[in-house]
């Protein structure tokens, strides 16, 4: 059975769920891909590690695909995302929208993003050579430790 | 149950059923250095578990945590029965 | 020499960019696939034909590259676009940007997609099984026979 | 040089190397039946050039034509000079 909603702990590939998405009347895919920095404000990360409730994640990330085929009728989405470490440049999230239309497909990509960023149990921990936080957790931050947004 | 208590529920045979899971991720799995662990609780909220495990953990506020039941984020007054797995969720930060 | 901004006759990949536009203090990658569709508004395709004036297409594609890294500093951007017959679900162009930031990639891809079929001498032709258009050549055209706008 | 002929302009030498390359492109090519041909039509602007090929190949104003010159969008007020490749550039549609 084809995954649309998943939680791995596998590498990510960018293309991975274009096949899962597009059909014949679709001639729009965008895709976004999350990879791991390396150089954020000055500050240097060795490696990330994301942990997720699994089970939850992949539920609500179904959610947000439901919401995203309300709002832009004819779309299809996918939406994968890796957890245990991961190195510089690996992809952390896959997200593929594919419409009829282009504007459709820009604008419910990002709308996924931001309510998975809102509301997905993921978890991600910033490892340097001389610390690791879990990132939003606790008062103390690295300036500009967001990856992506 | 008080409000800040988190007595042993013992009403007949409910003390075998009444048992809550409660999930640890995170920063909150590195503070109680476990990801789980059941209580038996049945019929207080979640603000009121919320409370006791502070009593057990110190202070949890600065962590900013929503709650989960069965999957689904609650309320604090969400009444927890039987069977129930409740999740603290700290800030979320996948993407 | 990595070529960024190219009119190919060859087969396009979605991913075939990434590696040319992403940088280590890159969090986020766009990409944007237009494909051909069967089905437009109950019209079915039988294939595309797209021809360039190529040098010009190649330098266009260029100077949208330039304004989208003056619109959004840090970002870094390629465009490719296939010519010749494309059969169903083939990808006529791929845009990706890379971005240290979520949000400028999605904008600059969309941005780029919106000045590409402003200004980038390329052209299509649909083939339908009882006849062809250049489109938007002509006072005769299908009703709905953009592909993704 | 009249607003509407296109005469081969003949001075000195500058017949040899007064020529205009002109290129055609999907519907227009179509029309014409080349990719490109050649003018003597150093000096006229692109609106006097454009004037004579409706002349050649009859009306083309329904195509919605723009101009380039050597690769860059024009008005048609350019004044076209040896050696310029003009490109009759229909709608575009790539994407």
């Amino acid at each position: 059975m084809v995954k649309k909603f998943e939680i791995t702990d596998q590498p990510l590939e960018e293309r991975r769920d274009t096949d899962k998405v597009l059909n014949s009347s679709h001639g729009a895919v965008t895709t976004f891909t999350g990879h791991v920095r390396e150089w954020t404000n000055g500050l240097r990360t060795e490696y990330l590690s994301f942990e997720a409730y699994t089970s939850m994640a992949e539920k609500k990330m179904e959610e947000i695909g439901e919401e995203v085929k309300q709002k832009w009728k004819g779309c299809d989405i996918a939406i994968a995302h890796r957890v245990g470490l991961l190195n510089i440049s690996d992809i952390a999230v896959v997200v593929t929208v594919s419409s009829p239309h282009r504007k459709a497909a820009y604008e419910a990509n990002e709308y996924a993003m931001e309510r998975l960023k809102q509301d997905v149990p993921i978890w991600k921990k910033e490892i340097w050579d001389n610390g690791e936080v879990w990132v939003g957790h606790q008062n103390y931050k690295p300036k500009g430790s967001e990856r992506n947004d | 149950m008080g409000k800040y208590g988190l007595a042993i529920k013992i009403i007949n045979q409910k003390v075998v059923n009444g048992m809550i899971k409660v999930l640890y991720f995170a920063s909150i799995k590195d503070l109680t250095e476990k990801t789980e662990e059941e209580f038996h609780v049945e019929g207080i909220t979640v603000r009121e578990l919320y409370e006791q495990l502070k009593k057990n953990y110190g202070s949890l506020d600065q962590y900013g945590l929503r709650f989960a039941v069965n999957e689904e984020f609650v309320t604090e007054d969400e009444i927890l029965k039987s069977g129930d797995i409740v999740a603290l969720i700290p800030p979320v930060s996948g993407g």
